[in-house]
């Protein structure tokens, strides 16, 4: 691997330490947000090569990376790390910047299952489990996937076929449609 | 503007870091402006805004200040009672009416000859772009506590200097 | 009526290149009250110094500019002639027209109108120059040394060689510090007993040192070479001057489950006891909190069994007054408190367990562990059950470099006892495995770095490099979780034993010390030297000095070096009879001064302090500031923060300044 | 005074066991719950993740909502949920920004500051754990638990802030005082991958397989939980970790609600005891 480096090494680290608010020059790669990642032994890049990467300008390689995907948001890695990034911040914020981008999810699971989450939610005010479970199976052609669940959930009451639904959809669907991809942290510094 | 205009420039530094800087700069044969006029004091700590005042009554058209880098400082922390005091010192200018620009802050080590000839030509420069410092008239009242009588330095200026005051 | 003669210097071509010095001379003549001008080749020649000499006499001059090269090349030797022509010597003043005019300017006629206004700006000073007299303290030729670790123990050894009486103050009951806690010390590893019991002896035995253990600073007054100390030394409860130190007492004491300090909670000590066999002095005391005498009068075993009827169970702290001409503050360090989390700004390390697992240790505790003198003889046997660590597992950086921690420094001796770690662990469990998770290896010594490949290659240490996230406990098993960052892994390892390289911190009760010396200190509370560079063992405080770890993290070569360096400050200070000091300290005027106490606070040298104006009748009318000459380094700042204009700076007063002021333009 | 309630969306399906236990404690012990009305999901982990303002909007609106109805207290049972809440209120309190645009999103301003507090934090610091000492009819006589907070409950600790975060002891301090004996075991915060439960099943049962391990090794007989994506991905794929690690793990894993019912002397029936899928039964006929 080779990495080609030039004057603007440091935009990509810009762009997500304004996105995120987390200062990405700070990282010194100590691997302690890696070496306590739940799912750091399922993933290519870890934390700290991730960041790594931010800081080397390396774009599309992150925005492609899986990681992001896989991050399981528990917030070991910020907790942790000596610091005070927020790395789990960081994750978040390129799995939203490759999605703003409409890049194709490095993982594609991951994101059928937040894409079919939020619809359920969308349309329902409220979390529709067995019509999300359908709706994901169906986006990411698994049709079967947790087959051997829902049944016994149905069975022991956990599962209902009917959705639960709101009053105040209005605000649901202004909250929907006008939330912005990210918070704007440029007004924030000048406060 | 008159474009001939050579600003008269003050500059108060400390003993420890901007003088030996300034002296390294000759050392070096560096070439500069020749508006600043040096005063040399032990620490920035000693400098108080009616030293800056008075240098605009008596005919600056720029104040330099220039000192140790902060924690360089020969005493320690004098630098940094000298920069609180400038903060809260620019807002009085404003008030008052005169451009802050006019005054000018810079750190110069004793190594750094060549940013004494920077600074000095930077300094210059901006005063120069401001042009003739007019308004110090107005400062001159009652209400200028550290008015000292004309001064009776060189003979055959007593008289210009007079008017000045007036 | 000032007589003011004014020289001009061509400095050869120097000056006279740029600079029309005989016009110069010829017009500074024209300035009012100066009475004689003239201009020469080379002013500081023997002929240049004659000239002004003869010039002060001839012309009977009240003050002198000479215009030449910078003050600070050739003021003393320009002010030493006029000495000698019988002036003052500040009367004589410098205008820069070499550094600042000739060799900065090119077109000659602005510089030749430059250096006559430097000059007129002198002549304004020197006018209102007022003859000044060197300030003469007198000097006590007695240091105090405070602290007794290894820097204390030398900068005290190496003054009272220097023939000078030294007082050395110890808060705990031996001198040794920490350095007595370890077992073999890098790069060499020669034992650190060996190498230091020699040295306590010595101090307590020195015919120029008096030794105050067991005792802390009460008070401090006083100024370079006056200083006058207050010690407090607490009460032993022991009659030092019948105790034979036979030992008997402790032997005997039933008080025995107290975690011993020395052996860092690792082994126990008794309630009367001698901190650990090669103490200095080789005397107990006892700990008030534990004694079963003090907390419900029974017992009193050592008071019967000493047949020297030592113990005296009545006794109270004393104090002693001292009066010291320099004081050297050896204090050392503490380590950072990993299993509480006492302090906001020091946050504990929850996720190592320290405190929780038992074979979670410290590296003061690992010192102890394999220390011959330690609880276990020297045998490495983890706490918890005795075995013998097979897999071992060292941190560091804990606490270092870690902002989440409230600590961004670096230790600086971490790496390098971490890797003397692994070493004194190959040799003593030679199938064992040692693993070191490191960020940085920074060993920047004589014979440092290879005494860190040495682990690595001949003690087979495996360096990972990266930091631990988590420890944890299973099946009598600590299993570590870190990540080597070089191949981008997360790394578990199961160890039985784990050793945290924890960050040297300053000791908990440094500021109220550093207060009472006037001494300043960092965030972090490690002293401040007065420059980083030049002046690294003397502090702000003329007179009091810096030795060992209570500046930064040291090892013990550095901490050494600089307790000789400190003491050579202090014989310095020591070889004259009075200290001579420029004479530009600052004034306050009792009438005007409004005790704002501004000038208190902004004062960077405590050199202000609060005097009490009394009437014929000695009631209190009034408290002024007053500054203390022993301890003002003129500065000036004071002077620019008076309201009320109640402060002066010789050599530099407002009246100077300002005339000066007028003199810049014409 | 009525304790706002926000069960979430999990709490009304395949958490029900959780609403059932919760209910019926307060019934006992004469809490009085009063649901936020039309409250809606809290966006959990696909909301934040997907865009930075909807992840906190949707928490917004039902502290919004909450506050309209004039409560001020809101008892969040689900980890997920009381970790989403709780941001939001952090986010609106800290940054004029985020409230601004909150405000707009949700056109309604938050009357008051809204407090959110996790099922432990509940009872201890509001019910009181000497009031649930004083309630308890039959303690658990030393049932070994593993008390298991998972990530949401006590990350991040600058958000939250209701215990210590790498070593957190509120529900072990709730099993002890109810009579069960929490047992010492390292995966108390370690993440059970929780959200990743339908789109990575092979992650969520290799931590599953790790939790397991570690509260067998500190002799846990059943794992006690306060968050409905941990119970349900321990309890429901404890088959399928079996199955792929060959295991035999039979560990339940009950909601803390349900001990405390037993404690005070409510019946397994009462507290939904009869849903889990790794049966609790046997363990607690003793
Ligand atoms: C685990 C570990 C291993 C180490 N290994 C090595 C090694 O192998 N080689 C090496 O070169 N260095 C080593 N060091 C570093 C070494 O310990 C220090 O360099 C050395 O001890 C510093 O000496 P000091 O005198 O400055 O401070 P200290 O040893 O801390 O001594 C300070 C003394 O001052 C006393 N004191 C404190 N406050 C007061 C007060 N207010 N009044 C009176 N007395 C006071 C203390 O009681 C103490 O006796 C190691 C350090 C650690 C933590
Ligand atoms: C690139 C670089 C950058 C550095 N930057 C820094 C920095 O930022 N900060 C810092 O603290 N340090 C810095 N240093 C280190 C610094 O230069 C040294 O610490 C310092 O100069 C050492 O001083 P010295 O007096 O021991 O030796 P030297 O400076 O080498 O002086 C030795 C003198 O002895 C003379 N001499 C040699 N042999 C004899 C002889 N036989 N007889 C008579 N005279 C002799 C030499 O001519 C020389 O004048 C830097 C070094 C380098 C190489
Ligand atoms: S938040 Fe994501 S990246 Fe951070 S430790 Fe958890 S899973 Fe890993
Ligand atoms: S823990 Fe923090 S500093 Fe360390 S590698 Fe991760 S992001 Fe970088
Ligand atoms: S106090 Fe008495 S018994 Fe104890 S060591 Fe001294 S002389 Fe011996
Ligand atoms: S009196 Fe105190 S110190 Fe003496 S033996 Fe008894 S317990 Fe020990
Ligand atoms: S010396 Fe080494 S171990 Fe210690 S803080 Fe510095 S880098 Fe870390
Ligand atoms: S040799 Fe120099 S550059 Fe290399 S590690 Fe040491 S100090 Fe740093
Ligand atoms: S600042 Fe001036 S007026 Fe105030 S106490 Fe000091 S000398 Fe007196
Ligand atoms: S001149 Fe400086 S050192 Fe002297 S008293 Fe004033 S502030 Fe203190």
């Amino acid at each position: 691997m080779q990495l080609k480096l030039d004057n603007n090494v440091n935009q990509f680290a810009n762009e997500i330490e304004h996105l995120s608010g987390c200062s990405i020059s700070d990282c010194y790669q100590c691997g302690k947000c890696s070496a306590g990642c739940p799912v750091g032994e399922f993933v290519e890049e870890s934390p700290t090569r991730l960041m790594r990467l931010i800081q080397l300008n390396q774009r599309q390689a992150v925005l492609n990376s899986k990681t992001p995907y896989l991050c399981a948001t528990c917030t070991t890695c910020s907790e942790r790390c000596p610091m005070k990034i927020d790395v789990a911040k960081v994750m978040e914020t390129i799995r939203i910047l490759a999605c703003k981008e409409g890049l194709r999810p490095a993982v594609k699971a991951v994101s059928n299952f937040s894409g079919a989450f939020l619809d359920s939610v969308k349309s329902n005010g409220r979390l529709f489990e067995f019509g999300m479970t359908v709706t994901f199976n169906l986006k990411n052609g698994t049709p079967f996937k947790n087959a051997t669940i829902a049944p016994a959930m149905l069975l022991k009451g956990k599962l209902s076929f009917l959705p639960q639904s709101i009053k105040n959809k209005e605000r649901l669907k202004n909250i929907f449609a006008n939330s912005s991809y990210f918070e704007d942290r440029e007004e924030k510094k000048e406060h | 503007m008159d474009e001939n205009f050579e600003p008269k420039i003050a500059a108060f530094v400390c003993t420890w870091c901007t003088y030996t800087g300034a002296d390294l700069a000759g050392t070096s044969r560096l070439k500069y402006e020749p508006n600043v006029r040096v005063l040399r004091l032990p620490c920035t700590g000693r400098i108080d805004f009616s030293l800056v005042i008075k240098a605009f009554e008596n005919g600056a058209d720029g104040v330099l200040i220039s000192g140790c880098h902060p924690n360089d400082c020969h005493y320690n922390a004098g630098n940094f009672h000298a920069r609180r005091r400038f903060a809260v010192f620019r807002k009085l200018l404003e008030f008052t009416g005169i451009d802050p620009n006019r005054v000018q802050f810079s750190w110069v080590s004793a190594a750094e000859g060549a940013k004494w000839r920077d600074v000095v030509n930077a300094v210059t420069d901006e005063i120069r772009k401001l042009g003739p410092f007019t308004e110090y008239q107005k400062l001159i009242g009652d209400s200028f506590p550290f008015q000292h009588e004309a001064s009776e330095t060189e003979q055959n200026s007593e008289k210009e200097q007079v008017e000045n005051v007036k | 009526m000032a007589r003011i003669g004014v020289f001009v210097c061509h400095c050869g071509e120097n000056i006279g290149r740029t600079v029309d010095c005989a016009a110069v001379a010829k017009r500074a003549a024209l300035l009012r009250d100066v009475v004689y001008a003239v201009d020469y080749k080379y002013m500081c020649s023997d002929p240049g110094q004659n000239m002004i000499k003869d010039a002060i006499k001839e012309h009977n001059l009240s003050g002198v500019v000479v215009a030449s090269c910078s003050p600070l090349m050739h003021e003393k030797t320009f002010r030493r002639t006029v000495t000698e022509a019988g002036m003052n010597p500040f009367l004589c003043e410098i205008a820069n027209i070499r550094e600042h005019c000739s060799w900065v300017h090119e077109d000659k006629p602005v510089a030749t109108e430059k250096a006559l206004d430097l000059i007129r700006v002198m002549v304004e000073k020197v006018k209102r120059d007022i003859p000044l007299d060197p300030i003469r303290i007198p000097v006590t030729k007695k240091a105090l040394v405070i602290g007794g670790g290894i820097a204390g123990i030398q900068a005290a050894l190496d003054i009272a060689e220097g023939g000078k009486e030294v007082i050395l103050v110890e808060k705990s009951p031996s001198i040794g510090g920490h350095m007595a806690q370890l077992s073999e010390t890098f790069p060499t590893l020669d034992c650190s007993q060996c190498i230091l019991t020699p040295k306590m002896v010595s101090a307590n035995t020195h015919k120029n040192i008096k030794l105050y253990t067991y005792s802390e600073i009460e008070k401090v007054s006083g100024y370079i070479g006056n200083f006058n100390v207050t010690i407090r030394k607490k009460a032993r409860y022991i009659d030092e001057t019948l105790c034979t130190g036979c030992g008997i007492c402790q032997e005997k004491c039933p008080q025995k489950k107290i975690p011993s300090e020395f052996n860092e909670g690792l082994g126990m000590r008794k309630a009367i006891y001698v901190p650990f066999p090669q103490a200095v002095p080789n005397k107990p005391v006892i700990d008030r909190e534990h004694c079963t005498k003090f907390i419900n009068g029974k017992c009193g075993l050592c008071e019967k069994i000493c047949g020297r009827k030592a113990v005296r169970f009545d006794q109270t702290d004393s104090f002693v007054n001292e009066e010291v001409g320099a004081i050297v503050v050896a204090t050392g360090y503490d380590l950072y408190t990993i299993d509480k989390k006492t302090d906001e700004t020091l946050k504990g390390y929850g996720e190592y367990g320290y405190g929780k697992y038992p074979d979670v240790v410290s590296g003061l505790q690992f010192e102890r562990l394999v220390s011959a003198s330690g609880p276990t003889y020297g045998e490495l046997k983890r706490p918890s059950d005795g075995k013998v660590p097979e897999t071992i597992v060292f941190i560091q950086c804990v606490g270092s470099r870690d902002e989440a921690k409230g600590v961004s420094y670096c230790s600086k001796i971490c790496c390098m006892y971490t890797a003397k770690h692994t070493m004194l662990y190959k040799h003593k469990v030679h199938n064992g495995q040692a693993f070191v998770f490191y960020m940085d290896i920074r060993a920047g010594g004589k014979n440092y770095d290879e005494f860190v490949r040495r682990a690595i290659e001949e003690d087979g240490a495996v360096y990972l490099r990266g930091r631990v996230s988590k420890i944890s406990e299973e099946n009598g098993k600590l299993i570590v979780k870190g990540a080597d960052t070089l191949s981008g892994a997360q790394v578990e390892i199961s160890a039985d034993m784990v050793v945290l390289a924890t960050a040297i911190s300053a000791q908990p009760d440094i500021v109220p010390l550093a207060q009472k010396l006037g001494v300043g200190y960092d965030q972090y509370h490690f002293l401040s030297e007065a420059h980083p560079k030049l002046r690294p063992v003397e502090t702000n405080s003329a007179g009091i000095f810096l030795a060992g770890a209570c500046q930064a993290p040291k090892d013990i070569p550095e901490a050494v070096a600089q307790a000789s360096a400190a003491a050579s400050k202090v014989l310095g200070l020591f070889s004259s009879l009075e200290l001579e000091r420029e004479p530009y300290v600052a004034k306050v005027n009792e009438s005007t001064c409004v005790d704002c106490e501004f000038c208190l606070t902004a004062c960077p040298y405590n050199a202000i302090e609060r005097k009490e104006i009394k009437n014929r009748k000695g009631e209190v009318i009034k408290v002024v500031s007053h500054v203390n000459e022993g301890k003002c380094q003129g500065c000036g700042t004071c002077v620019s923060i008076c309201r009320s204009k109640s402060i002066d700076l010789a050599g530099f007063t407002d009246e100077q300044v300002y005339s000066q002021i007028n003199a810049l333009f014409v | 005074m009525a304790y706002g309630y926000y069960p979430g969306c999990s709490l009304h399906s395949t958490a029900k066991e959780y609403n059932i236990s919760l209910k019926a404690v307060c019934g006992k012990l004469g809490i009085e719950l009063s649901e936020v009305e039309d409250w809606n999901c809290c966006g959990a982990t696909p909301a934040h993740t997907t865009k930075e303002e909807l992840g906190v909007a949707l928490a917004y609106n039902n502290l919004l909502n909450a506050s309209r109805q004039g409560l001020e207290d809101i008892l969040a049972p689900c980890a997920a949920c009381y970790n989403r809440l709780k941001n939001a209120s952090y986010a609106v309190k800290h940054s004029p920004e985020v409230n601004k645009r909150m405000n707009e999103l949700t056109g309604g301003v938050m009357e008051r500051d809204m407090k959110v507090y996790n099922i432990l934090e509940f009872f201890r610091d509001i019910y009181g754990q000497d009031n649930l000492k004083a309630a308890i009819e039959k303690p658990l006589e030393g049932l070994n638990v593993a008390c298991y907070y998972g990530c949401l409950l006590v990350r991040p600790s600058k958000v939250l802030n209701f215990d210590d975060a790498e070593d957190p002891v509120s529900m072990d301090d709730l099993v002890r005082l109810i009579g069960g004996n929490p047992v010492r075991w390292s995966c108390k915060t370690e993440c059970c991958g929780g959200s990743h439960a339908i789109p990575e099943t092979d992650i969520v049962l290799e931590l599953g397989r790790r939790i397991f391990t570690s509260a067998q090794a500190g002799g846990a007989e059943m794992i006690a939980v306060a968050c409905p994506l941990c119970q349900a991905n321990l309890d429901m794929r404890q088959s399928q970790i079996n199955k792929k690690f060959n295991t035999d793990f039979r560990m339940p894993v009950v909601y803390v609600t349900q001990l405390i019912g037993l404690a005070l002397g409510l019946s397994k029936e009462e507290l939904g005891f009869n849903s889990h899928f790794v049966s609790a039964a046997e363990l607690l006929k003793k």
